[in-house]
């Protein structure tokens, strides 16, 4: 889009306005150009010139068939109707005053249209970076360069010690294995078979088997004996006898 | 390494030349405008750095390269009234649309504004385009959404923009004298500092 | 656009002031360092420019920055001694690895230890890594060596060490029944995933 500021000057000629269609911005950028024609304040342009001034803009450019998109012919009509609206006499209210509210409306958007377009041309006046001011050519920086540091907090550095430490008391913490033990029913299965023999009184640990006398297992195998032998002797398979606090244990069957 | 790093001696006098000196050199470094935090977090002292500026902008009044400052930003940028002569330093700018223009300046005025207060302005609609080329240059950026049905993204200005048009603030914006008489543009008078908009619109 | 061209009023007599202006900016503005013919390819009046080219030098000795020649070439540069200033150092905190901080536990806990007893309490290898990381961070050191066969080195943590974790000293460790008994770390329930070091050493 070019600049229609640049292509238009103010004093141009209809048909060169025509000509230019392509560079205006929309029908409210023609009608800013049309009311600058009527070289007057913007405040004061009469609103009925300018519809006609657009009427006769877009007949000239429908003759020569140029390529006018919708809202130009939209504009067309509502200005239209808003010079219908102007010519009513003015004792025909509400509907000229209403007119005469669309007439300002539509005078301060090209006050304000004409406002932004002078701030262009302001602001392209200025001493603008890398025309009007220029940075400096070979930047040095300043540049930000990241380093590591290593950081790290109480409770993880706690966390750590406790989780070593406790893994080492863990591997200090020679677990014993568990001692053999022998159950009750295996040395009552012994008994049964040893003592047979209703005329023969004989040791406990005599009776149990060598396997549940070997060291590691004496212990058990003499409590797990003892056990078996009472549960003998009450369910009468053996009898026991004993002649006093920790003499031997006797049993032969009944 | 053995290089002295710098915000590591808190505790080391300040040494006021060392100091004019350091941010002396780091405006002249920066292509970009600096913050008056981002000086401070250069130096080894925590010790404040607007007397330091003012100091130097002043030093450099009348130079060739002149010191600037942009809402809180500083740079060293070459004086206007020499840029004639620097011509073939200029950047061959690549113009901007009228289009892209009115719409800059519509949302330097009237910011946060809307994109459908924009078109109102301007009475065509405005391309998707044309803000994201002002996006891409670094001028605009989205701030907010209007409270209004369907919570349209807000446009405000950035302090790129001030540095390239030259302008030391919002306040610095060319004015529309003859315009704000007719309480067009009153709502500039005070820009919104939210992304709520004039009420009376 | 009405600004004066350049090159267009060979006729008027040489500013020094403003010679001297053009000099400077250009020295800025410029992405290359600029010969003498360059500048004066610039300028509106033929005068030789050496001259002024090394008031300016003068003129911004002792500055932040420096007008420098080299091989015919002048620039603009940031003074050497403040360039590092112009880098600031960001520091980005980086975790300790779970090997590392055991390794700094059972050194505070633990000091003076040597790298084996470490080892017999993490039941893993301790790497060189491990404290060379511990030492660059500067929280331990080695102290002395332990008088048993091979005289191992024995290792302690540094007074830097306590500052970063904040503590007043080492009793101010809480003892590992405490740790424990507070249920805060259920240590022996956890698994010691990744804590430990590369086997080869």
């Amino acid at each position: 889009m070019t600049d229609a500021l640049d292509l238009v000057p103010e004093d141009v000629d209809e048909d060169a306005l025509v000509v230019a269609v392509e560079g205006f911005s929309g029908p409210l950028d023609v009608l800013l150009v049309l009311a600058r024609k009527q070289k007057v304040d913007l405040t004061k342009i009469s609103v009925l010139t300018l519809v006609e001034q657009y009427m006769a803009f877009l007949d000239e450019a429908l003759r020569r068939r140029l390529d006018l998109a919708a809202d130009y012919l939209v504009t067309a009509s509502w200005l239209a109707y808003l010079k219908s609206r102007l010519l009513l006499p003015a004792e025909e209210e509400p509907e000229a005053e209403e007119a005469l509210a669309l007439a300002e409306a539509l005078t301060e958007r090209l006050q304000r249209l004409e406002a932004i377009r002078g701030a262009v041309v302001q602001l392209r006046a200025r001493a603008r970076l890398g025309v009007g001011r220029l940075a400096r050519g070979a930047p040095e920086g300043p540049t930000t360069a990241t380093v590591d540091v290593v950081a790290g907090t109480l409770p993880e550095l706690l966390r750590a010690y406790a989780r070593a430490a406790g893994r080492s008391k863990v591997r200090r913490l020679r677990m014993e294995r568990r001692p053999e033990v022998v159950p009750i029913d295996v040395a009552r299965d012994a008994l049964r078979a040893a003592v047979t023999d209703r005329s023969r009184w004989q040791r406990l640990e005599d009776a149990l088997p060598s396997p549940l006398r070997r060291p590691t297992v004496a212990r058990s195998g003499v409590a797990s004996g003892f056990a078996a032998a009472l549960e003998l002797a009450r369910t009468a398979e053996i009898e026991v006898r004993q002649s006093g606090t920790f003499q031997p244990l006797y049993l032969r069957a009944r | 390494m053995t290089e002295p790093s710098p915000g590591q001696s808190p505790v080391q006098p300040v040494d006021p030349v060392l100091l004019r000196r350091i941010v002396e050199a780091l405006l002249f470094a920066s292509a970009e405008p600096l913050s008056e935090a981002e000086i401070q977090a250069h130096l080894p002292m925590a010790v404040p750095v607007g007397p330091v500026l003012r100091d130097l902008r002043t030093d450099y009044a009348g130079r060739g390269v002149q010191i600037e400052e942009q809402s809180g930003r500083w740079a060293v940028r070459t004086a206007p009234d020499v840029a004639p002569f620097l011509e073939r330093l200029q950047e061959r700018s690549k113009s901007l649309s009228a289009a892209a223009l009115e719409t800059l300046a519509i949302i330097a005025y009237r910011q946060p504004v809307t994109r459908a207060e924009i078109e109102q302005i301007r009475g065509v609609s405005v391309s998707r385009g044309t803000l994201d080329l002002l996006v891409d240059a670094g001028w605009v950026r989205p701030r907010g959404r209007k409270p209004v049905p369907g919570r349209p993204v807000t446009w405000v200005t950035t302090p790129a923009f001030l540095d390239h048009f030259d302008l030391a603030s919002l306040d610095d914006l060319p004015r529309l004298e003859e315009l704000t008489g007719a309480g067009l543009f009153d709502a500039l008078a005070e820009p919104a500092d939210g992304a709520d908009d004039d009420p009376k619109d």
